[in-house]
């Protein structure tokens, strides 16, 4: 039983990483209907630039801030230079393999610049060791995380559901179009959540450089993860991303404790079965290609 | 943007199916000849392509024909290669049974063909990209089990000691043992490929498939089972990448997990753009492209794989028709193919 | 027996009701107009016979066969031809590759994997027959994305000829067309032969008066009339809708 | 009606036939060729082929043996057996067709007189085919796979490295005498992880010890080890027995740290888990660990004080035990041609020299035994402690000379 909750808070963390990546993810996915690609690299780069910003000033919270910012701003700049050109109903293929190109790029240039030695950054002070969780131990930066990513899903709705411009990134997910027709600059809503999207692939990989340490490949790695969190909850969608990562995040996490020889596979055995039931995810907004 | 081709006026010239018949002749005279005038080492590159292009041609029915963009490509690279490998690998965790290819090749087929099935039935029920992503999860998951699954696959050190391919029919034998030998054997299941994939996106079901790619809402308004047509495309191109997985590891010996990482899909994928997507020799030229490039540049450069991906993202830009569409060879039509009506 | 009955067809989307329990039947060789103003339901009315949607509720019957629940492929293979309110064609590839496409289906020849698809000599007369028929088989080497549009649509009514239909549905064949071109596709479709049953929604009052025997008139999603040409232009209600309410006759044109 | 989802990814594709330019590139290859020169000669520099992963997860492991063979040949000025020494360096990445590629241009292209290298177990197996078939002596420089000395043995390849086999035999035994009775093992699910648990549960229960259980965690791609580390504390072992390297030496110690099992429950691993490379990432988690290995920073004696001030002095980083192998490998080179004067136009006469190599290496006396194929040498037990501010690995027994058993008898 005891191990049975820590297993559950293991899950938890794993599930709130998770979610970091995959509303960055299906945000841009439902404004711009881009799969991003190098969204693994936007957390790498994420993580070493907050690896940097610890060496140098010593300061976590602070790595948390500037990490997003400087990436956000990659990620405005990308917006506007590249994927800019590749708008257009028959160029979603294009836009996908732009983001391949460019998390192939990025990865060997983060490789390049940080080197290929594994990283970690220690948890703020405030944040380290560990407190008993019945006659078991729980890392306290990692039970600060559960509720640190149940915050960020807090936000992200309230902006989502209760501001002008979320309402616009809302109408977005459903039709870019009237959002141009009713006198919005449409492209500075797309580089404003395209920076949105990336700001947060970074702070994810700013909190999780504490218990994942960083590495070349390690991009990819979370990439695929996010991809079948967004597979399973449904693209574009706020509570598919929350619930999807729940899901796998638990999946992951239950399968390594209690079936460790089908660890790799259960998270894809989850995803065939939400396919076969749902095949546009448990919260996908419309079945997909109709 | 006039291509160069058309700027010197050769479009017209490679337009003509006399020239054209005459260029294919002269390049599988070549490829005949190539091992008597080439190095072992520039056999085995060729050996390679050969294989990467089968490989690739078989993407370019999904991708360039069907319009469906699988990025888990590689599972069945992956697949045949380890079907391939547990018969006939000496490893004591494999079966060892035979390398023969008259019962290689069948089991190969089947396997793949199968799998391909039972991954298209889920993959094809979404499509644009969540079947990019499903695509890539299912080959990721393939991956997750050759790795786990070691008494069978070796783990992630894979199937060494897969022995040389022989054909043998009663008291008939012949092993391809010397490089060439296998050299010839490539050749000939690429010209085959081809063929046989030529013959298919020509043929009213490779058009059906055109028909998909453009509008499969309208298809289905005109009565088509678009799911059939897919799932048969899927199953096709699933099978091709499964035979040159076998090749692959009977090149190689050594059947590996590598074999179906994502980067494996994703290098096919970008010798499609680079080639040229919906041409079969497009996909030729983009296998030779890309394995032959890092071989030149690595040795001088570290930074290949961020030249590589430059490159790739120049065509994405720039050239999404590829070397094909550099060299301005125009689409062909159903008509031109044969006699035009007049009228 | 009818050869299309449709009863009591309700769809709704979200609590909305898009079309309340309709029914009617078509006759062969009938050439039926659906009418009624904007958001009277038409188009929703026509996706459900074609497939393109499901109702909520209702049926739907080809020639007594309840097609209710059939996706639109085997509702085409079953005779139910339909054309798009905007053009939906192949446009990568030419006119003539188009309409073979649709041919070659209903000549049964796809599963055919080897054999070069111009070497069936049927498929390629019927597909020459019909741009002929349709005045394209001067584009036909044409990709259609170059075609002007109103011999995409054109080419519309083509696809869906292709496959023989017993039924034809035609969603505002000249939808967005000019007054020549408008009159040209009202001559098409007027000499198709009298034996293909037609259903067709249309705007411009003309080409209905001039095409249909039948008339059925929708109004927020009811039928409110049916009948004769003749008999629908006398009936009060129809009036009261297209002339009391402000409506003229060519409302959306 | 939204279009939106809609997507028409191919719009429009080109048809082609014409496969000439095709030809005119495979035709235009075999000139390339010509500018290879003549293998195997006895006069002109000796060519050796450097086949190494310079990119991704190994590309420390890469660089740190590149440093180390060099180190050695600059001592000796890059001549032996009165021939200059050329490297040709390939980066194998990690993946074993790409190796095969990479060693068939040195082979075929190159010319080189033999290879060295390889530090991943699938490429070493990847291959062993290729230089068996060819009769090339390849040198090894890491890769640990017991199966090479023992079931895939082949002439051609020798070891300058270890076998996996041989830390961890002798660290059950010791582990049994000095830390506890009974032992969890954790060990990710590849060859050498299966090689590194077997050979310690072998030693470990031959001396009366019990394993109380064991993990197989996902290899390459651990993901986050909390729920493993979750199980070890649930088992409540008085030890626990691991094998890590890389990213996943970094993960799995860290997290026993953080989840409060660094100094509750011994560590006990193979010696890569806190290797050099990885240690300063690792930080205070790893204080304490005990591991078995057959080298140390710290390791006392001449050679190594030589080799690990010169190191540091190169690189500005400190040296780790897989620069130590290719500074020995440097070594195994130099002996090898020195023996056969040179002459490496017979392969069977360098494998035969390969087999009376010996000398005073920084890990203690390197003998090559001739019947694994694999140096005899001595193993330590090690322990991370803090020397002077900074975390490295103190031996603290030397547990004396082991050479691989060459068959699987001991595990």
């Amino acid at each position: 039983m005891e191990n049975f909750i820590i297993q559950l808070l293991n899950g938890l963390v794993a599930s709130m990483l998770l979610f970091i990546m995959a509303a960055g993810l299906s945000l841009i996915f439902g404004q711009m209907n881009v799969i991003n690609l190098a969204h693994g690299a936007f957390y790498l780069l994420g993580g070493y630039i907050g690896l940097s910003v610890v060496r140098r000033f010593d300061n976590f919270w602070l790595a948390l801030i500037i990490a997003p910012l400087i990436v956000g701003g990659l990620g405005v700049i990308i917006e506007y230079l590249f994927l800019r050109r590749l708008y257009g109903t028959h160029r979603h293929l294009d836009q996908v393999l732009f983001t391949f190109g460019l998390a192939l790029v990025a990865s060997d240039l983060i490789q390049w610049n940080w080197g290929a030695y594994v990283e970690s950054v220690a948890p703020p002070t405030l944040l380290a060791g560990h407190i008993p969780v019945f006659s078991l131990t729980f890392p306290i930066y990692r039970l600060s995380l559960i509720g640190f990513g149940l915050l960020l899903a807090l936000a992200l709705w309230l902006f989502l559901e209760r501001t002008r411009l979320g309402a616009i990134v809302r109408a977005g997910v459903s039709d870019a179009q009237m959002v141009s027709g009713l006198g919005i600059n449409i492209h500075l809503v797309f580089a404003g959540i395209f920076a949105l999207g990336t700001a947060l692939a970074a702070l994810a990989g700013v909190v999780g450089s504490p218990i994942r340490p960083l590495y070349p490949g390690l991009d990819f790695e979370i990439l695929i993860l996010t991809l079948v969190v967004v597979v399973v909850g449904g693209l574009g969608s706020l509570q598919g991303a929350f619930f999807g990562s729940l899901l796998i995040g638990m999946a992951d996490t239950f399968g390594k404790a209690y079936l460790p020889e089908f660890s790799l596979f259960l998270i894809f055995a989850v995803m065939a079965v939400v396919l076969l039931i749902r095949p546009a995810g448990l919260f996908g907004l419309k079945e997909n290609g109709q | 943007m006039t291509s160069l081709t058309e700027q010197m006026g050769l479009s017209t010239w490679l337009g003509q199916k006399r020239v054209k018949l005459g260029l294919i002749i002269m390049a599988v005279i070549l490829a005949l000849i190539y091992p008597y005038v080439s190095s072992l080492y520039f056999l085995s590159l060729a050996i390679e392509v050969f294989i990467f292009a089968i490989f690739a041609m078989s993407l370019d029915l999904l991708l360039g024909y069907t319009g469906l963009a699988s990025f888990g490509h590689a599972a069945f690279l992956g697949l045949g290669g380890y079907i391939l490998g547990y018969i006939s690998s000496r490893s004591d965790l494999a079966l060892n049974l035979t390398s023969n290819i008259l019962i290689t090749l069948p089991l190969v087929i089947i396997g793949t063909a199968l799998i391909a099935f039972i991954i298209g039935f889920f993959a094809l029920r979404t499509s644009g990209i969540y079947f990019l992503m499903v695509t890539l999860a299912f080959a990721q998951m393939l991956f997750s089990i050759a790795i786990r699954w070691s008494g069978i696959t070796g783990g992630s050190d894979g199937l060494a000691g897969v022995a040389r391919p022989v054909i043998g029919l009663g008291s008939f034998s012949y092993e391809f043992s010397s490089r060439p030998s296998f050299y010839y054997l490539v050749l000939f299941f690429f010209l085959l490929s081809w063929w046989l994939l030529r013959r298919i996106v020509n043929s009213p079901f490779g058009w059906t498939l055109r028909g998909i790619r453009e509008n499969e809402q309208r298809m289905k308004a005109l009565g088509y089972n678009t799911f059939r047509f897919k799932m048969a495309a899927f199953v096709i191109a699933g099978t091709f990448a499964g035979l040159s997985g076998m090749l692959l590891v009977q090149f190689f010996r050594h059947a590996a997990p590598g074999n179906l990482y994502w980067t494996m899909s994703g290098q096919v994928i970008v010798m499609l753009i680079v080639g040229g997507t919906g041409t079969l020799i497009g996909p030729i030229l983009g296998a030779m492209v890309i394995r032959l490039f890092p071989l030149f540049v690595s040795s001088y450069t570290e930074r290949w794989e961020l030249l590589l991906g430059l490159l790739f993202i120049l065509f994405v830009l720039f050239a999404p028709k590829g070397i094909m569409g550099f060299l301005g060879v125009k689409p062909s039509t159903l008509l031109t193919q044969e006699k035009r009506p007049s009228g | 027996m009818s050869l299309l009955t449709v009863t009591n067809l309700t769809k709704h989307f979200g609590g909305l009701a898009a079309l309340a329990s309709v029914s009617m039947t078509v006759e062969v060789g009938e050439r039926r107009a659906i009418i009624g103003p904007n958001g009277a339901g038409k188009s929703t009315f026509f996706n459900l016979i074609a497939g393109e949607l499901l109702p909520t509720s209702g049926q739907v019957q080809l020639e007594g066969q309840d097609i209710t629940k059939l996706p639109v492929n085997e509702r085409a293979n079953l005779g139910l031809g339909h054309t798009f309110q905007r053009n939906n064609l192949f446009l990568g590839l030419t006119t003539f590759e188009n309409v073979y496409l649709a041919v070659q289906h209903h000549q049964g020849i796809t599963k055919n994997i080897f054999k070069p698809a111009g070497q069936f000599s049927q498929v390629t007369a019927q597909t020459t027959e019909i741009l002929q028929r349709v005045g394209l088989l001067e584009q036909q080497h044409e990709v259609v994305s170059t075609l002007a549009y109103g011999q995409q649509r054109a080419l519309e009514v083509a696809l869906a000829l292709a496959t023989e239909p017993k039924v034809l549905l035609l969603d505002e064949p000249t939808a967005g067309m000019s007054p020549a071109e408008t009159t040209e596709m009202a001559q098409l479709i007027e000499n198709l032969p009298h034996s293909l049953t037609m259903m067709i929604v249309e705007h411009d009052m003309d080409v209905v008066f001039s095409l249909a025997n039948k008339i059925t008139v929708l109004h927020y999603g009811q039928k409110i009339s049916n009948g004769t040409p003749a008999q629908v232009r006398a009936d009060p209600i129809v009036q009261e809708i297209y002339l009391g309410a402000g409506y003229n006759e060519n409302v959306s044109k | 009606m939204s279009t939106k989802k809609s997507y028409y990814f191919i719009t429009r594709r080109d048809f082609i036939k014409g496969a000439g330019v095709m030809g005119a590139g495979l035709a235009a290859s075999p000139l390339l060729s010509a500018c290879g020169a003549g293998g195997g000669a006895s006069s002109g520099p000796v060519k050796i082929g450097i086949l190494l992963p310079y990119s991704d997860i190994y590309a420390v492991l890469g660089e740190s043996i590149t440093a180390g063979i060099e180190m050695y040949l600059d001592e000796v000025k890059n001549e032996a057996g009165g021939r200059k020494i050329e490297l040709i360096k390939e980066n194998t990445e990690m993946t074993p067709p790409i190796a095969q590629q990479k060693a068939t241009k040195l082979v075929e292209q190159d010319k080189v007189d033999f290879v060295a290298g390889v530090v991943s177990s699938g490429v070493l197996m990847g291959t062993r085919d290729y230089f068996h078939d060819n009769k090339k002596l390849l040198i090894c420089a890491n890769a640990g796979a017991n199966a090479i000395s023992r079931g895939a043995k082949t002439p051609y390849i020798w070891r300058a490295s270890f076998s996996n086999w041989q830390p961890n035999w002798p660290l059950g035994t010791w582990a049994y005498e000095n830390v506890a009775k009974e032992a969890f093992i954790s060990v990710p699910d590849y060859g050498a992880g299966h090689n590194m648990a077997d050979a310690f549960a072998n030693s470990f229960e031959a001396a009366g010890g019990t394993v109380l259980g064991k993990q197989l965690t996902p290899f390459p791609q651990m993901g986050d080890p909390a729920p493993f580390i979750g199980d070890i504390q649930n088992a409540e072992p008085p030890m626990v027995f691991c094998f890590y390297s890389g990213g996943a030496a970094v993960t799995f110690v860290k997290a026993y740290g953080e989840f409060g099992l660094s100094g509750n429950i011994p560590l006990v691993c193979a010696g890569f888990t806190v290797e050099e490379d990885v240690l300063p990432a690792q930080g205070d988690a790893a204080l304490g660990v005990h591991s078995g290995l057959h080298w140390a920073l710290q390791l006392d004696n001449a050679e190594n004080k030589k080799f690990t001030a010169a190191y540091k002095d190169k690189t500005t980083k400190d040296a780790n035990v897989f620069a130590l192998q290719g500074y020995d490998t440097g070594r195994v080179i130099v002996e090898m041609l020195n023996s056969v004067q040179g002459d490496t136009s017979d392969v069977d006469k360098m494998v035969e020299a390969m087999g009376g190599i010996s000398f005073d290496s920084p890990r203690g006396p390197f003998k090559m035994d001739a019947k694994s194929q694999n140096p005899e040498q001595h193993i330590y037990v090690r322990q991370v402690q803090d020397v002077g501010g900074e975390l490295h690995n103190v031996v603290l027994e030397d547990l004396g000379a082991f050479a691989d058993p060459s068959d699987n008898s001991l595990g």
